[in-house]
């Protein structure tokens, strides 16, 4: 079974580190968006962009690259900051965050090269992603692979059903489904707001391949790409079933939607960023944009 | 320019053959069914290119979603489902993954206004003219004869971005000869007059030239004026002619909330005011019937467009009076 | 196990075919409607209103009856005539399908007494009736049930997912579902237009009881009612699975989705019915407007 | 009438506090939410009657279609969702499930147009006013302050059948005195004026008024009239105020296509036309940026609609000209 070596562990790592770093910069300067769901998907989004995808940031529209959506596409700091990180943009351009001309608040095509959708509204990107599998198919590119990340919460859109069924009977195995399952939706968890468990059962008998992991844990998630990538490809698309911790990283926003969307001040920006720092072992790095007051018309919070 | 043939074809027949010839021409289109096929006429279509027509299942939210991805992927595709279902059922993904991000799709509503008749107030679909009016990016049109359609269909895909366009399910007489073409924000004077101006869009256009009969017995020149591209619209021919008229009515085969009247009211309300009666759907579910019946019931006969540009010649002539 | 009584099975029997009698008499009529999905769901719908539900004809809205929602709204001409039979209405009222001021093509509450919601888009109904069983649970009704009927291939929706999620999650046990699985859909079978199986798993991953039956047998569709709303009441939903053929009882219509929307001429129509009364050991009826030309302004066919 | 105090509530807290309000008083009211409440500011609602709080998760077509199933059975629901998905996500349901039986829903439209701000476009939604309006049966409504939001949802709930009211999220001082009432298809004089009509709703009237400050100043006296029923709608009072002042603008935090500025456009060019200016979206996705920022980029402030007013005086004097 494929194995991280640990060089490229701790490359990942630090990968991952600074995905929620740039987040939080991203948040606390727009002073909008969604830290829960960017911290928990940083191995994801670290594995995915530094190991898993084939990917040409000079090439943005490469015809055999992976394609990624997100279709929880409030989680946008956390894939501007991969992007940033991985050559497709600068990394100043993160502070154009929700700014005119800048990113979008939710992922839209048009903000950065390595976009590849527009989104906002939930439920509706495993769909688009079905249609790029079904796209590649028809022009003959074995190698790509799409791949959908989804939130919990947003499996209770009917949308994300409909497409699951038709991903099974095309037979899509070259689309890879991944739920951020961090236990939380915006206002409540997700056991108490809307069930969804059984969930693994409830892929299956949409006719999918299902793997369960620890999405923190890079050796896990990068094993199951692999495994979806190169040994599950047996005619139905594979579903990953990340287990996250919402706002993993930050000990008062870990499992808790209260941090699903709000911005922080920039003194709170500046705590939440050294403990970070200090939690996974790097030196403490502040918020580096401390000194300028906010200067937005109204402090928007964002929830 | 208006040639009177009488024709038995319903738009929907126009429709799939036309699907066929752009689909020899242009090998990207890909047709996308959610369980109507037969009825949207798209059978051709899958027969010819059998690889080319996906069966997405009763499930238009992932119809419209997969036409995004495979737009994104290259594709020109044709997300087909009922009107009434294409405007009310997946209009978030039509709005949000397909207008905003621009893309090449093309969406044709069919079974559209009251000609859908007996199905009801459910499938009778009056909104889509206003709801796909007010998503940014989309171009709107509603074609008044097989040959409009044809054409439209052609300019559609010749034009990047979203399209929506309408296929009734019913037969006009054709309106156009094969050097008809179509353009975005123009519209076409069918019968030239000075008396009054009734714009259409759709199977309401056919109605106005009739009711341009009706009035010409009574020594009134209308001037029918047909606006398939309901969005952008053609802003100069309608000021200009209601700069030669006076007065307008508009039809059309929808709610008139939103749609072509309103659409119309603006524009002369910005640049040449004028009275403007609107025909169309007047705020109702259009509930089962026969389809004439219903053109009846709703007032959108070529009758009542007749007597709603007599009403707006009299209150041209009053305003006149006062001005004077 | 309950268990219906000969002269019970003998009377639901002929109520099962005169609904399929007048659905015929309707859509030859009136030149528009369904006659498959009518068809299949005529001893669904013979033991619901003539053995299982609650229901008095004379006071519609009686607070403790049972409320049926036909979620698959094209199934109206079975609706209409079992409404019709059952006293609801005038029989002579169905000769009024689709014409103006009369009976609604998809269903509709205005159309008649005993129609408890409005239809025709697929795949709605279901949420419609979550929210019913969640009034009737605030009213403190504990004896009325809501029934929806669904079909197979309706099962696309995902707004069915939708309410099935939440209904599971609302422990909504006063809720029955039933899927008319035809097997067909519009325009082909469901298997190769949009596969649903493994079926009952989707239900059960949605946190449902299953139910899997015959759905033209009379004593297992009585069994399968009885025990949804007596010995299953554990705290989920309902669902009875019921296997059906398209068009039942008209051999050119079974299985056959050409015959899901389209009316047939009077000849056709007279020919079909005779071949009904056979089939089920009735004496030969024929087609009662046979004499009356077809006066409608156009050939509607209803495809 | 117009008593302008400063207000930072925001009309989301007013909308919440009313909720109580209104609870209390009516027992069968029941809020249903899809995972926004603390955003949409029904949490008190939530406190005060827990068991009267339906959550129905990440799901607006259900949200839609329990509604309906409450209202069924004798519940006023309030199905709260933001005013992007409401009109988007689950129209089918609203369109079919709810207005065609024309039964008791309220649906509130949270986080309206422009003040969405950052969200950008997918979630400044500019449609909702244009969509609603085409449903049959619906009644729609975008407050101009939070008594005036109060005062509406009072009315909405003494109102049988279906009703869509605007919650944006943005302050604006309070135009109203506790006297205020909300009728259906009633307008408001704010500022009586002879020059010219500011016809606005919701935020844009208060926008209206500081409009009018600035025409002041140059002698041009604007009549400032809010219509916050935009459907129906006054065609009374914006007939008579035409009369009055000979020209008009509209101002909406919407698209101009459909809403409010078509409906006034309509009317007008119906009874009494006369130049009208439109102030609203123009046909763009919404994207991020600052509150302030965007309503300049969309030319909606202030001193745009006094810049339109200018216009349309100007027009107006051109066709008196002609005339005479
Ligand atoms: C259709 C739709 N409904 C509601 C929202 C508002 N919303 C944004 S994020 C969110 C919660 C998402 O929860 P989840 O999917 O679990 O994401 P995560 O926990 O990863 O942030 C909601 C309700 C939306 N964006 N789209
Ligand atoms: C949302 C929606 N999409 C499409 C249709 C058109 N339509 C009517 S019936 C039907 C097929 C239904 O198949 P199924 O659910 O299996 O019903 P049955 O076989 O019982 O007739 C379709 C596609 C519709 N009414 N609503
Ligand atoms: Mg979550
Ligand atoms: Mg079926």
């Amino acid at each position: 079974m494929m194995q991280l070596t640990t060089d490229e562990l701790r490359h990942l790592q630090e990968r991952a580190y600074q995905i929620r770093r740039l987040s939080v910069e991203m948040i606390a300067y727009s002073q909008w968006g969604h830290i829960g769901g960017s911290f928990s998907m940083a191995e994801l989004l670290a594995v995915l962009y530094f190991k898993d995808m084939k990917l040409d940031p000079e090439q943005p529209s490469l015809e055999n690259r992976d394609r990624l959506i997100l279709s929880k596409a409030h989680g946008s700091p956390a894939l501007y900051a991969v992007l940033a990180l991985r050559g497709f943009m600068p990394e100043e351009k993160i502070y154009q965050y929700c700014e005119l001309g800048g990113l979008e608040g939710h992922t839209h095509i048009e903000s950065a090269p390595g976009i590849e959708a527009t989104g906002g509204p939930l439920g509706m990107g495993l769909s688009v992603a079905v249609g790029m599998a079904m796209g590649l198919r028809r022009k003959e590119n074995p190698r790509s692979r799409v791949i959908c990340i989804l939130g919990d919460g947003e499996c209770n859109e009917g949308n994300v059903w409909e497409a699951a069924m038709s991903a099974a009977h095309y037979h899509l195995d070259n689309l890879i489904a991944i739920v951020d399952y961090n236990k939380a939706m915006a206002k409540g968890f997700v056991w108490d707001l809307m069930g969804i468990e059984p969930f693994a059962d409830k892929w299956k008998a949409f006719g999918w391949n299902v793997l369960e992991i620890d999405g923190h844990d890079l050796q896990e998630v990068a094993r199951a790409l692999y495994t979806a990538r190169w040994v599950k490809a047996n005619g139905s698309p594979v579903v990953i079933i990340a287990h996250t911790v919402k706002g993993k990283g930050i000990e008062q926003a870990e499992f808790n939607y209260k941090w699903h969307t709000h911005a922080p001040d920039p003194e709170t920006a500046d705590a939440m960023l050294r403990e970070v720092a200090r939690n996974y072992g790097y030196p403490e790095e502040g918020y580096s944009k401390l000194e300028k007051a906010v200067e937005k018309e109204t402090f928007y919070g964002g929830e | 320019m208006a040639e009177n043939k009488t024709n038995t074809e319903e738009f929907r027949d126009a429709f799939g053959k036309t699907l066929i010839e752009l689909g020899k021409e242009n090998p990207k289109i890909v047709f996308l069914d959610a369980d109507l096929h037969t009825s949207t006429k798209a059978t051709g279509f899958k027969q010819t290119f059998p690889d080319r027509f996906v069966q997405v299942g009763i499930a238009e939210q992932n119809l419209f979603g997969i036409a995004a991805g495979l737009a994104f992927e290259g594709f020109v595709p044709f997300p087909s489902t009922f009107a009434a279902f294409a405007s009310r059922r997946a209009l978030d993904q039509i709005a949000i993954s397909i207008c905003f991000p621009n893309i090449n799709v093309k969406i044709p509503g069919s079974y559209c206004g009251v000609p859908t008749s007996r199905a009801g107030g459910s499938h009778n679909c009056i909104e889509d003219l206003a709801v796909m009016r007010a998503l940014p990016n989309m171009k709107v049109a509603d074609p008044g004869s097989n040959e409009d359609l044809r054409q439209i269909m052609k300019t559609a895909v010749a034009t990047p971005g979203p399209v929506y366009f309408r296929v009734t399910r019913y037969a006009v007489p054709e309106l156009f000869g094969p050097e008809h073409r179509f353009e975005w924000g123009k519209g076409v004077v069918l019968r030239p007059g000075s008396d009054v101006t009734l714009f259409g869009t759709g199977v309401m256009t056919h109605f106005c030239l009739e009711a341009a009969g009706i009035l010409a017995e009574q020594a009134i020149q209308a001037e029918v004026v047909h606006l398939a591209s309901v969005k952008p619209i053609d802003n100069k021919l309608i000021v200009e002619s209601a700069l030669r008229t006076g007065c307008a009515v508009t039809a059309e085969n929808a709610t008139i909330y939103g749609g072509l009247g309103d659409a119309v009211s603006q524009v002369l309300a910005e640049a040449h005011p004028v009275p403007v009666h609107r025909i169309g759907v007047r705020d109702q579910f259009v509930e089962s019937g026969g389809i004439e019946e219903l053109f009846a019931l709703h007032q959108m006969t070529p009758q009542d467009i007749a007597n709603a540009a007599l009403q707006v010649i009299r209150k041209k002539a009053k305003s006149e009076q006062e001005a004077i």
